[in-house]
């Protein structure tokens, strides 16, 4: 667990807290975490981390304000509803960012739906409700004249949906890496969009959060953690076969070879807070937060 | 003649119970009456089955699931059993603890994890609680069924030479209960089985069954991967329930041999 | 009056501990753990602010509890029925149980939401996948119950219904079912509340109402009093459905809770 | 109408096993009523289970008018010994005495007044309504004994069927036992541990000898007239069949395989 | 040492209420063996249940050794007349016979060695390791006998204890039943549908009328010497009184209120 080991502040480092236990998601979006784990970036800090696979951000961060995670990676969207909520997370570290054709919306091979505009009155696959694919896909509805109320969005699996759609039972699925690649190639299914342009292009996605109480207990750790995936995110960011290679260790539907082949996004090695703001601002626009939040008040340093 | 004398092996009838429905299966995808997109052919799924067995990763999240559900499950026989009895036989604990246990009863431990994930620091300890508070309601159940079905005669016999309430339990009241207790430990064990993996993987972790499947959920063929694990699953669930209905056999042969179909 | 006060000092225990709670809450103070007065009130924004020609149920009350419940029952009875008349056939019939009990052991501890594919492959999505995994996910403990009831009828019974040349239905209808029924209530009851248990997994993919949808949605929105409004929801509707049970159990079994008892 | 050829059978197998029938060869003609005695535990029930197809000899067979009895034979009605067991406490008296006319094709009236005709004729109208837990133990008999007689089978096997009721009643049992039998042609076998009993019902009466149980007797009961509790069990024959059963009985318990006929 | 005085019990309430005793008043000293004879279903179990404190009565109060009955009491065994169910399946016959026992505060072997005597004298040495459904009716019957003799209880209450033997059996278990109770002065309340055995037995018999029982009938036995199955039966005052017990049972039965002694 995370909240055992106080461990002695009198190590080489003067680090309060050297164990750290972060949920991370097997998806590319956490690269920069096993890297630096791997090339002992971590342990160079001295810093012992433990990462413990969660399912989605939102479990994950459950398990961070309840105490069984120190650090979590999560995506934005997540992070600001929960600070909606009242709960104080600190992001400490920026881990991805979205690219053209990284987050498509896709039809069947034989669809009828030949632009968003034809998507009203129809059903969506998203991956999970109230999140960035709902936020993104609707931000595309709406350069095309509709709104979320216009069409049904229903909550699966990323890896359910080429079958939902080949059933018939959506219209439409948000998708990404790798199953972009696999629904293509399985069911030739067809690009109806790329949900990241326009108020969502280069939309950040995915850091790392901890606690407010955590960081302000364990200042020297927190930046310790921070140079660490700094050090990782540069090399995610300029060496695409470092990420290829990392890809299939951690997730066991990522081979070599579709790690070659897939869309990524970027790894940005900076925490930007005007970037963060964009989230925020357009979860706002779309109601799905009541006011507004200063993404900077949820921002730790800007080492990154 | 042969014949007969076979269909009298079990094993061996639930393995053509068992091969009749692969081939049902696999027949479904092959005429395309299922797309093997929408759910996978019954070959891939036990060909993958049997790749799983030889992945150390997938052994060792095996191993690890089955200690917490055999933890689980023994603290879920020494809380519930108690229970039951002092519920079945003290109506008066049982009169004030009905709502709050009929209340508790059907709320899916499933539901309790984000709430469990607050409250609980350690992973393998929310796991335990959350099987024994699911695995507790069978064995309950069947317990307070059971002592309803105790022979009176039996009761009052040992009450007529003078034994008390607490020797009435044990002597009379537990025995004849203990087939009822053994079904409910049944059905018990297969929900603890499920719970395990449930939370591990709704709530994430290092190893177990569950977090496999979190591990294999980002793959495009995940699908396949979650079928040949839930077919270990099943595989699991036979071989304990099995070992529970021999040892059942040869604990209560008092009252199969007075009951039986002959 | 009197029975009125004889129900209140049986559900003394209720107010305790909602008294507790409400003071630990407000004394820890963390959000995971929402007073019950919050708690109530967000039940009541959620269900109960509707306009008044609908006896103020709000939309989402309307919509969801009857979808659920229905479901649910439609399930809890599917499965019920297919239960008894399966676990009495396996419990009755050695050949058909050897075919049978292998299949019956894996399937049931195949966690349902693994499965979840294979019911919505079958069924798509709607109603019909949710009712086939709530059987699926509750029919275990009356199968078996119903089984062992079934298998272990006392002997001189079904001797004494055999010698007076009673016909296979009578015997099924008059003495293996009638003997079975105190351990097919048992597994009734626990398949009640497993019924909702798995109206809400089955209500969390690709669904777009439901108790176990708004549950999820709460979950989505970070609105945490909102989530244990809907587990409380959950409780009241299983307590609900449990004394309706028992009440049908208690004409049932009238018998042998009589034939059962001591002084 | 049945004919019992050399019929074993042991309980159990390896050291534990129970050799309790040593090959008994009986038969009875139809119409006839064979009284059965014999110390305890010697194998009477046992007996009585292999007639009535409950149990399968592990030797030897039992034919019924012609046929090997395999499974239940039809029209046949057992009292048990162990009555309390053998009624359904889940129904009403009336019921568990009516169920069984379902296969005579009675309709429910009929088998109600069937059923109500055949209480009464054991004392027990107006207990009908009731459940079997509601009645002493001799009223639980003789409810079996009504249904069995309500029946009206062809072949009736009775294990002590009187033994829970006081004496005046057992005598009225034992009367309307032999009117129903008169008036329905049944064939009776039972049991009986009361040798004035056996002598009195009986056509014929047969000695059973300790486990394993063999004939050891088969006396014919060929007394004047009706019978008539007061009259015939005064009859200088019964008195002498009488001792002649009860020689019987306690003579081989002592020399076991001496003793016969 | 028993003192029953205006004993009533109704069983259920409303139009189907039962009113099974009608006010007993009995008394039976220290020592003394009493049976109760009556007709079936009178309310014989029902006086005896209210006796062993298994059962509230409705009315009146049963006394022993000067304290009202609650509970069970201390040092009381019973032999119920449904001895098949009161028998524990779970257990061998000789860990049945020797669990209350240990209410003696016996240790293990003592408890096995007092088992075995109690079998063997109810005539089933070498049943001991055997369960109970694998005995006939009549041996279940001895094993419940044999628990109940075992334990030497200062008040032994047997519901026709010995219906279910054959005749031989249950003469030495009436002679069984007459030395234990001389050895360890017993108490001993015993119902019987026997008349003559009632007589044999007991130093008085009580005669109770059909429902709500009341007692019609409470004979004092006084037989001369040690009773013997041979001498005794044939003895003058064994015949007067077994024919009086007689009349009383049959004549309440056919005018019920007016018999009486
Ligand atoms: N649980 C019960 N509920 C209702 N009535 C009962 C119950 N038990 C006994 N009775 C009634 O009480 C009466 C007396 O019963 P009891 O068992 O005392 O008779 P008994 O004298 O022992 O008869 P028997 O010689 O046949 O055993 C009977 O008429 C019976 O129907
Ligand atoms: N299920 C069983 N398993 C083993 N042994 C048994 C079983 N049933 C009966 N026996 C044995 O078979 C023997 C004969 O039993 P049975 O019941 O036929 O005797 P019975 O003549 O009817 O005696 P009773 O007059 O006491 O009823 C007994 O010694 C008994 O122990
Ligand atoms: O569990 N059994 O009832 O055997
Ligand atoms: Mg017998
Ligand atoms: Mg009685």
């Amino acid at each position: 667990g995370g909240s055992d080991a106080k461990t002695d502040t009198a190590n080489a480092s003067g680090l309060e807290k050297t164990k750290i236990t972060i949920g991370a998601l097997p998806i590319p979006d956490s690269a920069a975490l096993y890297i630096a784990n791997k090339r002992g970036f971590f342990k160079k800090e001295g810093l012992t981390v433990d990462i413990q696979v969660v399912q989605g951000g939102a479990q994950a961060q459950q398990g961070l304000f309840g105490g069984s995670l120190d650090a979590t990676q999560t995506n934005y969207v997540s992070t600001f509803l929960a600070a909606s909520a009242g709960n104080k997370p600190k992001i400490i570290s920026d881990l991805y960012q979205a690219t053209p054709n990284s987050f498509n919306l896709m039809v069947a091979k034989d669809s009828s739906i030949k632009s968003p505009a034809d998507l009203k009155g129809k059903k969506i696959a998203v991956n999970s409700l109230r999140n960035i694919g709902t936020l993104s896909v609707t931000s595309v509805l709406k350069t095309h004249g509709l709104t979320d109320k216009d069409v049904e969005f229903l909550e699966f699996p990323f890896p359910d949906m080429a079958g939902k759609l080949e059933q018939g039972v959506v219209d439409a699925a948000w998708m990404t890496e790798p199953h972009l690649t696999a629904v293509q190639k399985n069911i030739g299914a067809q690009k109806l969009a790329d949900t990241m342009v326009d108020s969502t292009a280069d939309f950040p996605i995915a850091g790392v959060i901890v606690t407010e109480d955590f960081a302000n207990k364990n200042p020297k750790t927190v930046a310790a953690f921070q140079r660490a995936v700094a050090e990782a995110q540069k090399i995610s960011a300029s060496d695409r076969k470092a990420v290829e290679e990392i890809l299939p260790t951690y997730t066991k539907g990522i081979d070599a070879a579709t790690a070659a082949v897939i869309t990524l996004g970027t790894f940005p090695t900076s925490l930007d807070a005007t970037r963060l703001q964009r989230v925020a601002d357009l979860m706002l626009e779309q109601g799905m937060l009541k006011s507004k939040i200063e993404a900077k008040s949820l921002l730790l340093g800007n080492s990154g | 003649m042969i014949g007969r004398r076979l269909l009298d092996s079990k094993p061996l009838c639930g393995a053509l119970g068992a091969a009749g429905l692969f081939c049902v299966l696999e027949a479904t995808g092959r005429t395309g009456l299922i797309s093997p997109i929408v759910f996978p052919l019954a070959s891939t799924v036990l060909g993958r089955a049997v790749e799983l067995a030889t992945d150390a990763d997938f052994l060792l999240d095996v191993v690890s699931t089955l200690g917490a559900w055999a933890l689980g499950l023994l603290l879920t026989v020494v809380i519930a059993v108690p229970a039951g009895f002092v519920l079945g036989t003290l109506p008066r604990a049982e009169t004030a603890l009905r709502p709050i246990l009929e209340f508790l009863r059907p709320i899916p431990s499933l539901a309790l994890i984000p709430l469990a994930l607050a409250l609980f620091s350690d992973k393998f300890d929310m796991k335990i609680t959350l099987i024994v508070y699911a695995a507790t309601w069978p064995v309950l159940m069947n317990t307070l069924y059971g002592l309803k079905d105790v022979d009176p005669l039996a009761k009052e016999t040992l009450r007529s030479f003078g034994f008390g309430p607490l020797s009435v339990l044990w002597r009379v009241s537990l025995p004849s209960t203990a087939p009822f207790v053994a079904t409910g430990v049944r059905l018990a064990s297969a929900i603890a089985l499920i719970v395990a993996i449930s939370v591990e993987l709704l709530a994430g972790g290092s190893d177990g069954i569950g977090v496999f499947l979190i591990e294999v959920g980002g793959s495009p063929d995940a699908m396949v991967y979650i079928i040949a694990t839930a077919i270990w699953a099943g595989v699991i669930g036979l071989v304990s329930d099995s070992l529970f209905v021999l040892a059942e056999r040869r604990i209560f042969r008092w009252h199969t041999a007075r009951t039986e179909v002959v | 009056m009197n029975r009125v006060l004889r129900a209140a000092g049986r559900l003394w225990a209720v107010p305790v501990v909602l008294v507790v709670w409400e003071l630990v809450t407000r004394a820890a103070e963390d959000l995971s753990f929402p007073p019950p007065t919050t708690i109530a009130a967000s039940m009541y924004e959620m269900w109960l602010t509707g306009p008044a020609e609908r006896l103020w149920l709000t939309e989402a009350a309307l919509e969801n509890i009857p979808a659920s419940v229905g479901r649910l029952l439609a399930g809890w009875l599917l499965a019920g029925v297919i239960g008894i008349a399966l676990g009495i056939a396996m419990g009755r019939l050695p050949l058909l149980f050897r075919f049978l009990d292998p299949l019956v052991q894996f399937a049931r501890a195949i966690p349902p939401p693994m499965l979840l594919p294979f019911f919505m492959a079958l069924f798509a999505i709607g109603p019909r996948m949710q009712i086939n995994v709530i059987v699926f996910g509750i029919i275990w403990p009356v199968l078996i119950n119903a089984g062992e009831g079934a298998r272990l009828v006392d002997r001189q019974h079904l001797d004494t219904a055999r010698v007076f040349g009673l016909s296979r239905g009578q015997r099924l209808f008059q003495i293996i079912l009638p003997s079975a029924m105190p351990k097919i209530f048992a597994g009734l009851r626990v398949s009640l509340s497993l019924a909702l248990i798995l109206m809400v997994i089955s209500e969390l993919v690709g669904s777009t109402d439901g108790i176990g949808f708004q549950l999820l949605d709460a979950q989505r929105s970070y609105d945490l009093p909102g989530v244990w409004g809907t587990i409380v929801v959950l409780g009241v509707l299983g307590y609900v459905l449990n004394s309706a049970f028992l009440a049908a159990e208690r004409r049932v079994l009238s018998w042998h809770r009589a034939a059962k008892q001591t002084t | 109408m049945l004919e019992i050829s050399n019929l074993t059978h042991t309980y159990g197998s390896g050291p534990s096993a129970h050799n309790a029938l040593g090959g008994i060869d009986l038969t009875v003609a139809e119409g006839e009523l064979v009284c059965i005695v014999g110390p305890s535990g010697c194998g009477k029930s046992t007996l009585l289970r292999s007639i009535a197809g409950l149990l399968r000899p592990t030797g030897g067979q039992v034919v019924l008018n012609g046929s090997p009895v395999e499974q239940t034979p039809d029209n046949l009605a057992v009292v048990f010994q162990d009555y309390s067991r053998s009624l359904f406490p889940w129904m009403s008296v009336a019921d568990n005495v009516s169920l069984p006319l379902r296969r005579k094709g009675m309709d429910k009236k009929q088998r109600k007044e069937a059923a109500l005709e055949a209480l009464e004729q054991v004392g027990l109208e107006g207990a009908g309504a009731k459940y079997p837990w509601q009645l002493s133990g001799g009223m639980q008999q003789r409810v079996s004994i009504a249904r069995a007689l309500a029946y009206r089978p062809a072949l009736l096997l009775m294990d002590e069927p009187f033994g829970s009721v006081d004496a005046q009643t057992r005598e009225e049992l034992e009367d309307l036992t032999l009117r129903v039998r008169g008036h329905h042609n049944m064939t009776i076998v039972l049991i009986t541990h009361d040798i004035d009993e056996s002598v009195y019902v009986g056509d014929r009466v047969v000695v059973l000898s300790k486990a394993p149980a063999g004939i050891v007797g088969d006396l014919r009961v060929d007394l004047p007239g009706p019978r008539d509790q007061i009259t015939t069990r005064e009859h200088p024959d019964f008195v002498h069949l009488r001792a002649e059963v009860g020689r019987l009985v306690r003579g081989m318990r002592s020399q076991p395989a001496s003793a016969s006929q």
